[in-house]
This record gives C-alpha cells, sequence and structure tokens, in this order.
C-alpha cells in the first residue's frame, strides 16, 4: 500500500508535530505537556508508515504512546502537581539556554543550506510487504544478523533499567 | 463517471482486501459497513447481556419496551442522548472533552484489520497484530485522561487502577500473541507473518488451528490470552476500575449522558475487538471447521446452509415466542411486532440460502459466530465471578500469567526448532 | 513551489531538526523535571526520524533497526529517570531541577 | 471467657502509619451516600495510595431516637417502634423487648406462644444472613447471589405477611405472649419452606464457598483476633468466627430454646472467610431448629396473663437474646408508672462497628468494602 497524497500528509502531520512539540515546553501543567506529546508521537508513528517503516511504527505506537506515556501520566499523578504549577516554570539560566539553542539552530540551518545537493532527489524503491520479516533478518537471521550482539546488549539494557528502576523506587528494598 | 464506474467495478473479483488493492472507494465503503456492522452489535450486544445475565440470575431482564425488550437498547440510547450533559466546575474542560472520544478511536481503529474475511478487512497491513494491540493499548490514554480531568479522588483512583491494570496484562498477552505469530513460521521458507490474514492463511495451510497446535502449548497460551483479554477490557472479574461497590463508577464516574454513553460504545467494541484477536490467532479466524478434513463439493454445501439456518432457527425462536405471547389486546402490539422481528429474521435467512450470497457471507458468518461464543463468555464471567482484589489482580498478571507466557514462549520456540529434527528428518 | 510539494529526505531533515532545537529549548529552561525527561524524549524522536528518513533514502533497513534500538534506549531511559523522579520527589517533595542542589557549595 | 485477657494494650489506635509517598496521605470520604456503605454510613479513610492507614466511622445519619421515644410511650406502645431499628430482623428485635418487659413484670409467655416466637425468629434469622449475603457477595463483586438470595427469601416474608400481614416490620410479638394465634397452614408452610430452603444452602454455597477469587477475597482479609473481639465488645457470628463459642441462646437460654438441640458453629481465623463459614452454619443450624419445633408446637393458650395497664413495680432490668447480628440487648429502667423512665439498647451492630478501624488497619481500600459487608450491620440499629 503505497502512501497516497504524500505532501498533504506531510505538512499536515509535522504541523501537529512541531504544535505539539511547542506545546510540550510551553504547558504549565505537566498533564497537559504529556498529552501533547503523546501526539506528536502519534503523528510521527504516521511518518514512519510514509516513510515505508510500518514495523518501526508500530513500536512508536506501541512502545512510546502505549507504555512510555503512560508511565509518565503515572509519575505525574502519584507526585503532586498542584504545588508546581503555581510555581515559576523557567529556570534561571532560561535566556542562556535560548541563546545556546538558537546558536544550535543556526548551525543547523547552515548545514542543511551547504549539505543540500548531496541529498538524492528521489529515494531509492523500497518494498514494504516484508519489512518485518527484513528487519527480524537484521536482528537475529543466521547469516545476516548483524545486530545480534547489539540486540542482546539492549536486552541488558534494559535488565538494568529495570532493576534501577525498581531499586530507585522503592522505599524500603 | 465511466472512469469512476470503472474504477469501482475494478476491485470487484479481486483477491485482495480493498485497502491492500488500493481502492479507496471500496475501503470507504468498507469503513462505513464496518462502523455500522459494529454499532449494530453493540446494541445487541447489549440486549443479549441484559437479557442473558437476567436469566442467569432468576429474572426476566428488560421485558416493557418492545417485545421482550427488543427495542431497550434503542430507548436507552435515546436517553442518553438527551440526557444533560454535566461537566464538573472544576474539570479540565478540554481533556475532559477529549477523553472519551480517544478511548472510542482506539477502540474502533482496531477494526483496520480485522480480517472478516480473506477479503472482507479494510486493509491487511504487514504489521496487522501488532497494531492491532498498540492501537488498543491507546485506550489507557483516554482512560487516564478521563480520570485526571474528573478532578475527583475515585475517577483519580479508577483510572490509576485500569492503567496500571491493562498496562500489566499487556505483557502477558504479548508473549501469549507472540507464541502464536511464532507458530506462522513453520512452513518450507521458515518466515512467519504479522498481517491477521497471513496469520489465518497460516493456519489453514498448517491444517490446524493454533489452538490445538503442539497440544497444550496453544492451549495455555490462548488461555493466558483469554484471561488477559478480559482483564484488558476491564470487565468482570477483573472490573476493578469501576468497581461500583469501591469505586463508585471508576474513570466515568463524573460522566454523563453521550459522553457516558462514548465509555460504554468503547467498552463494548474493544471486547469485539479483543476477542476477533483471539479468535483470529488461535481458533482459525474466519475458518469453518474442519476446513481440510471435511473438504469438497458435498462438505462445501453442508457449511454453505449454516448461515441460514441459524438465522431462521431466530425465526423460529420469534415465531414461537409469538405463539406464547398473552392473548390480550393489550399485547397485540408487542405480538405483531415479534412476529415481524421473526419475518425479517426469517427472510435474511432465506436471503442467506442464495449461493452468490452465502458463498460471500460464510466467512463473515463463522468470524461472527467464533466471536459471539467469547462474548458469551464475558456474560458468563460476570454472572458467576466475585471481583478480584487489585494487588491480586497484579498478583496474578506478573506472578502467573507473565511467567507462564515466558515458558510457552521458549517451549514453542523450542519445539518448532526440534520439530523437523524429529519428525521429518 | 515545486520542491515543496515534492517531499525528499530534506524535510523530514529539517522537521527533525526543528523537534531537536523544541527539545534543546524544553531540556534547558524548563524547572520542572518531568518535562524535562519529556523533553528528552523529543529530542530521541528526532533522531529516530532522520534515522528512518535516511533508511528510506539509501533503500536499506539499518536506519530502522537502530531507530528500534533507540526506541528501547528511550524505555530504558525513562523507567530509570522517572525513579529517579520518585525517589528524588521523596526526599525533597518538589519536582523542580534547579533545587538539586545538594551537593553544590 | 476468662481465659481471653480482654485489653487492647498492644494496639496503638492512635497514632497513623507514615505513608509511603509522606505529601500524599489521600483522605477519601466514602458515603454517607455509597453504594457499599449500607445505608447512610460515613467513613473517613485515610490512604496511603490503595493501603488504608486508619479510618473513622461517622454515625448519626439515620438517628430517630428510638431511645427517647421510648420514654414518652407506654410500655405497648413502644413495642412497634423497636422493629425500626435492626428493620432487618425486626422480629427479633420484638422478641428482646418482650421478653424484656415480661421479665420486669415477671410474667412468662404461655409454652405455644414460645414456640411460635422460635420459629419466627429463627425464620427471621435465615432472612437476616440471607440479605446479608446477597449484599456481601454484591460488595465483593459476585452479583448473583443477591438474586438468589432475594427469591428465597421472599418465601420467608410470605410467611410473615400471611402470619401478621406485615413483611419487613412485623411487631409479631406482643408483651405477654402473641396476639394472633397461628394460620390454618402455618406448620405445613414453615414445613415447606425448610424443605424448599435446605438445597438453597448448598446452592449459595456452591456459587461461593469454593470458588477462588471468593476465597481469596475473603481469607485473611479483616481478621480480627478472639481477643481484640471480646476487647471490644464484638459479638455474633464475627465473635464465633474468632474461636469464641459464646452464642446467648446456648449460654444464658431465652425463650425454650433450651428445648432444642443445636451446635454453634465457631471458626478458627476470624477473618470474612470464617464469618461467612460461620453463617452459613448457622443457616443450616436454624434450618435445624426449625425442624424440631415446627412439629412440636404444643397445645394451649397464647397470651399469658398481662395487666391492661402495665405498670412494674420500680426497678431495673438488662435481657439480652442473640439477635442475627450479635448480642441484643435492652435495659429499661421502671419508675413505677405506665412509662418506662429509661429505655436503653445494646444494638450488636452499633458495638461491632466499633472493631471497622481495627479489622481494617494495612487493609487495601476493596477490603474496607469486604469487612463492612462481613460486619453484617444495619444502620437504622446503629444510629436507633
Amino acid at each position: 500500500m503505497a502512501p497516497v497524497a504524500t505532501p498533504f500528509f506531510f505538512y499536515l502531520l509535522s504541523g501537529i508535530m512541531l504544535i505539539g512539540g511547542i506545546l510540550v515546553i510551553t504547558r504549565k501543567n505537566p498533564v497537559h505537556s504529556a498529552l501533547a506529546l503523546i501526539v506528536t508521537l502519534l503523528a510521527q508513528a504516521s511518518i514512519y508508515l510514509m516513510l515505508y517503516a510500518p514495523f518501526v511504527a508500530g513500536v512508536q505506537i506501541i512502545l512510546y504512546a502505549g507504555g512510555i506515556m503512560v508511565l509518565f501520566l503515572f509519575v505525574i499523578m502519584l507526585v503532586s502537581i498542584d504545588r508546581s504549577v503555581r510555581e515559576r516554570q523557567f529556570n534561571s539560566q532560561w535566556v542562556v539556554g535560548i541563546i545556546a539553542a538558537t546558536a544550535l539552530g543556526g548551525l543547523f540551518v547552515t548545514v542543511f543550506i551547504k549539505g543540500k545537493e548531496i541529498f538524492p532527489e528521489h529515494a531509492l524503491p523500497m518494498v514494504e510487504n516484508d519489512n518485518t520479516q527484513k528487519i527480524a533478518d537484521l536482528l537475529y537471521g543466521a547469516h545476516t544478523g548483524q545486530y545480534m550482539f547489539a540486540f542482546e546488549i539492549a536486552s541488558l539494557l534494559l535488565l538494568v533499567a529495570i532493576i534501577g528502576a525498581v531499586v530507585m523506587a522503592k522505599k524500603r528494598i | 463517471m465511466g472512469q469512476i464506474i470503472q474504477y469501482i467495478q475494478s476491485y470487484l473479483g479481486s483477491d485482495q482486501t480493498p485497502g491492500a488493492a488500493g481502492n479507496m472507494f471500496w475501503v470507504l465503503v468498507y469503513i462505513m459497513l464496518v462502523f455500522t456492522g459494529l454499532s449494530v452489535a453493540v446494541i445487541a450486544m447489549n440486549w443479549l447481556e441484559r437479557k442473558i445475565l437476567a436469566h442467569m440470575q432468576v429474572r426476566l431482564g428488560p421485558m416493557r419496551v418492545g417485545p421482550h425488550g427488543l427495542l431497550q437498547p434503542i430507548a436507552d440510547a435515546i436517553k442518553l442522548l438527551l440526557k444533560e450533559d454535566i461537566m464538573p466546575a472544576e474539570a479540565d474542560g478540554l481533556i475532559f472533552w477529549v477523553a472519551p472520544f480517544v478511548v472510542v478511536l482506539a477502540a474502533f481503529t482496531t477494526f483496520v484489520v480485522v480480517p472478516f474475511g480473506p477479503t472482507h478487512a479494510i486493509t491487511d497491513m504487514n504489521i496487522g497484530i501488532l497494531f492491532m494491540l498498540g492501537v488498543s493499548s491507546l485506550s489507557v490514554l483516554g482512560i487516564v485522561m478521563a480520570g485526571w480531568a474528573s478532578n475527583s479522588h475515585y475517577p483519580l483512583i479508577g483510572a490509576l487502577r485500569s492503567s496500571a491494570q491493562m498496562v500489566s496484562y499487556e505483557v502477558a498477552m504479548g508473549l501469549a500473541v507472540v507464541s502464536a505469530v511464532l507458530m506462522t513460521s513453520l512452513n518450507a521458507e521458515g518466515t512467519g507473518t504479522l498481517s491477521m490474514i497471513g496469520i489465518v492463511q497460516a493456519q489453514q495451510a498448517q491444517g490446524e488451528w493454533f489452538i490445538f497446535k503442539f497440544f497444550p502449548l496453544g492451549l495455555i497460551a490462548f488461555f493466558i490470552f483469554a484471561v488477559a483479554m478480559v482483564a484488558e477490557t476491564n470487565r468482570a472479574p477483573f472490573d476493578l476500575a469501576e468497581a461500583e461497590s469501591e469505586l463508585t463508577a471508576g474513570f466515568h464516574t463524573e460522566y454523563s449522558g453521550f459522553r457516558w454513553s462514548l465509555f460504554f460504545l468503547a467498552e463494548y467494541s474493544a471486547m469485539i475487538a479483543v476477542s476477533s484477536i483471539a479468535v483470529t490467532l488461535w481458533l482459525g479466524g474466519w475458518l469453518r471447521p474442519f476446513p481440510n478434513l471435511l473438504s469438497g463439493t458435498p462438505w462445501e454445501q453442508i457449511f454453505s446452509v449454516f448461515p441460514g439456518v441459524t438465522f431462521l432457527f431466530f425465526a423460529a425462536m420469534c415465531f414461537y415466542n409469538t405463539v406464547r405471547m398473552p392473548k390480550h389486546p393489550l399485547f397485540r402490539v408487542q405480538t405483531i411486532g415479534l412476529a415481524g422481528f421473526g419475518v425479517v429474521l426469517g427472510l435474511i435467512g432465506l436471503i442467506l440460502f442464495v449461493p452468490a450470497v452465502s458463498v460471500r457471507i460464510q466467512d463473515i458468518f463463522w468470524f461472527a459466530a467464533k466471536v459471539s461464543g467469547f462474548m458469551y463468555m464475558y456474560i458468563w464471567y460476570r454472572g458467576t465471578f466475585p471481583r478480584y482484589r487489585f494487588d491480586q489482580l497484579m498478583q496474578m498478571g506478573w506472578k502467573v500469567l507473565l511467567p507462564m507466557g515466558l515458558g510457552v514462549l521458549i517451549l514453542t520456540a523450542g519445539v518448532a526448532l526440534l520439530q523437523p529434527m524429529i519428525w521429518h528428518p | 513551489m515545486e520542491s515543496m510539494l515534492h517531499i525528499t529526505t530534506l524535510h523530514y531533515l529539517i522537521l527533525g531538526a526543528a523537534l531537536f532545537l523544541l527539545g534543546v529549548i524544553g531540556v534547558l529552561t524548563r524547572r520542572n523535571v518531568v518535562i524535562v525527561l519529556m523533553s528528552i524524549e523529543l529530542i530521541l524522536n528526532a533522531v529516530n526520524l532522520n534515522l528512518v528518513a535516511f533508511s528510506r533514502m539509501w533503500g536499506g533497513l539499518h536506519g530502522q533497526v537502530f531507530a528500534i534500538f533507540v526506541i528501547t534506549d528511550a524505555a530504558a531511559e525513562a523507567a530509570v529517570g522517572l525513579g529517579i523522579l520518585i525517589a528524588f520527589f521523596r526526599n525533597k517533595e518538589t519536582v523542580n531541577v534547579d533545587e538539586v542542589n545538594l551537593l553544590k557549595w | 471467657m476468662t481465659e481471653h485477657n480482654s485489653s487492647l494494650s498492644h494496639l496503638d489506635l492512635e497514632t497513623p502509619e507514615k505513608p509511603f509517598l509522606d505529601a500524599n496521605e489521600l483522605v477519601i470520604n466514602m458515603g454517607p451516600q455509597h453504594p457499599a456503605t449500607h445505608g447512610v454510613l460515613r467513613v473517613i479513610l485515610r490512604l496511603d495510595g490503595e493501603k488504608v492507614l486508619g479510618l473513622e466511622c461517622v454515625i448519626g445519619y439515620l438517628h430517630r431516637g428510638v431511645e427517647k421515644i421510648g420514654e414518652h410511650r407506654t410500655y405497648t406502645m413502644f413495642n412497634p417502634y423497636v422493629d425500626r431499628m435492626d428493620y432487618v430482623a425486626a422480629v427479633s428485635n420484638g422478641l428482646g423487648y418482650c421478653e424484656t418487659v415480661e421479665k420486669l413484670l415477671n410474667v412468662e409467655a404461655p409454652p405455644r406462644a414460645q414456640y411460635v416466637r422460635v420459629i419466627l425468629t429463627e425464620l427471621n434469622r435465615i432472612a437476616s444472613h440471607q440479605l446479608w449475603l446477597g449484599t456481601h457477595a454484591l460488595d465483593i463483586g459476585a452479583i448473583t447471589p443477591l438474586f438468589y438470595t432475594f427469591r428465597d427469601r421472599e418465601e420467608i416474608l410470605k410467611i410473615y405477611e400471611k402470619y401478621c400481614g406485615a413483611r419487613l416490620t412485623t411487631h409479631a410479638f406482643r408483651i405477654g405472649g402473641l396476639q394472633y394465634e397461628t394460620y390454618t397452614g402455618f406448620e405445613k408452610e414453615v414445613k415447606n419452606f425448610l424443605d424448599f430452603f435446605r438445597p438453597k444452602i448448598d446452592e449459595y454455597e456452591e456459587l461461593l464457598t469454593t470458588n477462588r477469587i471468593w476465597v481469596e477475597r475473603t481469607k485473611n482479609v479483616g481478621a480480627i483476633s478472639a481477643q481484640d473481639c471480646i476487647a471490644l465488645g464484638v459479638t455474633g457470628p464475627v465473635l464465633r468466627a474468632s474461636g469464641v463459642k459464646w452464642d446467648l441462646r446456648k449460654a444464658q437460654p431465652y425463650a425454650n430454646y433450651k428445648n432444642f438441640d443445636f451446635d454453634i458453629p465457631i471458626g478458627q481465623n476470624g477473618d470474612t472467610y470464617d464469618r461467612y463459614l460461620v453463617r452459613m452454619a448457622e443457616m443450616r443450624q436454624s434450618v435445624r431448629i426449625l425442624d424440631q419445633a415446627v412439629g412440636a408446637i404444643p397445645e394451649g393458650p397464647i397470651m399469658a396473663k398481662v395487666p391492661k395497664v402495665m405498670k412494674p413495680t420500680a426497678g431495673e432490668v438488662y435481657h439480652s437474646i442473640e439477635a442475627p447480628k450479635g448480642e441484643l440487648g435492652y435495659f429499661i429502667v421502671s419508675d413505677g408508672s405506665t412509662q418506662p423512665y429509661r429505655v436503653r439498647v445494646r444494638p450488636p451492630s452499633f458495638v461491632n462497628l466499633q472493631a471497622l478501624d481495627l479489622m481494617c488497619r494495612g487493609q487495601l481500600v476493596a477490603d474496607v468494602i469486604a469487612v463492612i459487608g462481613t460486619l453484617d450491620i444495619v444502620l437504622g440499629e446503629v444510629d436507633r
């Protein structure tokens, strides 16, 4: 299923993403921020679909929107937010922060303008039908599994994170 | 004009889903069909649940609105739509407003990939089952939003409960699903599939439903999923989020009228959605019983009369009850109504006997029949089980179902690996 | 106009850069730890977008595989970060970054 | 009795436990309008997440001043008022009151009246336990037992209706005996009910006793030791479930309970499950008593000789009976006039409710519901 009306959806989704991103960093209430972030993530999942990456899109929805963000909402509700909403929202070095970010943005713009030509005009053809199978091959195929070791390390990382989170959040161990 | 007709006709006779064929017109038609069918199913489910539960509890259930309460769901719907829509003064307006729509959207979007037949699905995604699990997990967000936005203790606790519950049971559910997906890879190429249609086709190719595959591994995985899906939809005995006696109504305590009915709609369509997953993964989806063993023309013909016979049976039940209606002028309208309903059912049944129709409708019929089995189980659970306590629920999810799921996954993988060496050297 | 309507890799990269900048601004200016963590998620997502866009550009899948690793990493980061947040909140009853100053002299 | 040390010294009811997130102690107000508090009980819960740190019962929403009314009515006129206290077990309340006044007047009801009284009271015990079972199971989430028990309770109410015209607040007894002779077929109907009811107990037990979820929800929930029970004055099935064999029908036989052969079921752990089992067994024992009573009603008068205007000699009397919920006592002070000088009721629900805080500490919110259900309180009796 090839993407249809690509420019329209691209601009729609990137608009949603940018507005969502701005809301994330400007809202007073963390719950609103989290919901804006969820909207951003879902829009990004749709953009992955446009980029012929359905598996990444599925992982994005199930892990990010369905898992991590629920964790965020959970923690926000656990720590009382009534007080933090009324407090000052930005820290004391926010001017420096904005300047630094602007400098970074300027760097990006320069790089894009300079390096515009190195990107090919037309993307190479890609088949979507066996996307999942191909990714699986790369991850743990018998001969093609280049990322097998990285995969194992990632699972180890998750284990460490689980133990770390439990140790950190538990009152008494 | 001719081009449009040609575009519409070009899909007919295709062996793909409209989404896969890229035919926008038929995609829209299918979306409308699925949406209407789902709404009708929810309405029917509402009536059936009340009737079946009532008969389990030695009472009659709705009897007044329409013959045998048949019009009760419609009366309820009208009542809910006309009710005042109350929003608590301290509520977070926007989120309170959006939350029910998020839940409904999450529940309805899953049906994009549900295969009612080899071609009867809106689309066939390469990541079908992953998409379904992912989107159905989004309803957690709606629930948390509803509970938080109400700005009240009971909805908040209800929301936290149900989100914790759904996130926990998703893990066990995912493991059970993975073990079924693993079974699809037992073919010559050794590649499995996540596509919903592909999973059913794999069952057809392997000649058995995955519930019987590697007995009892498939059965255990199915059992894990069957428990987890009840928890996932917040139904009895896992309906802690809406435990009436403890939290009044859980996360939708502050909701009323139309928005409350959206939660109701979402709950029932989510039930149908998870049942569809179970049917697709373990019970052969749209396949009729014994598609390989009892194949050939005579068997095909025998099985093709089932849909019609079912509807005729329902029609006969209607007529039987028409005869049993009290012979009193006050009951005349109801008697005529019931007879009319019977006539409609009978006509549908007769239409289903037409070969051209029955060939197309058969898959959908078997799928719906299997899903209704699950729906009946849901009602049955509600009639017999007390409610789990929260910590017991968590214990069940993390300490029973999760290890079981891991064990089944590992064993399935092991058997799948060893099978060709032992049985087919 | 032609370049606007023909979506190329560059468009995705610009979108990614914009998201990245938003994330950086959030990390640098906000006080609330939860929102800082969410801004980090924004940054990671911007990176993911670039990876998948490059993967599309070269017609390979390595970028997508890498994006999956990044998502794994984000999950681990969120779990540990929120764990720290809970511990922090329990001790100081605040969620503001600039009040984490116990080791400051 | 004596081997239990009746003190609460090991309990610290004042200092609350420290919550997990210090700032986050959640105070929830449960009731008075809450489906699970069985009327208008208001419970203020202090929670840490789902864990109960402590609770406080606020009562009095149904206070009607029954005791005060008693001081302004004659002995006979006050009789119907007691039905309104524990409206689920109105007959027991009437029995307690009538026997207390009889004790004050030094009269005794004739044997025939005694038998009818026992029959009606035991039927009432079954009805009360049925109502308890239905609502308790509903609280824990099993909705079906409610309809089963209400269906069967209906048969008892029908007998009452036929006997005295009322179903709930029966006013069945009079001081000195009974007002009405039993109707024709009374014994047969009670017998029919017993035959009808015996398999129904098995039906209830089939639904719940071995139901895994039911067992998990009730075992080790709201456990209370015999010592604490006695220290708090808890009586009835709650006390018996903790292992104390104390039933006033045996301990201080009243009416003519000493003529009947029955057992006192007791539990061991004093948890919700044991209380459930004890009440189920009590229903069976009630059926046993009824079986013996129905065939043996003697002929004779139904009313003792009591003066038209009752003027008991000045003095005081305390008499208590085993109501379905526990010890129901009446303390009446007479100043020699036609009206009592003071009426004091010792309602079992009110006293048992004291144990709620103790039973719920450290449990979860869901357990509070189960414990309120298992205490079997009736707010009409708590508030009087």
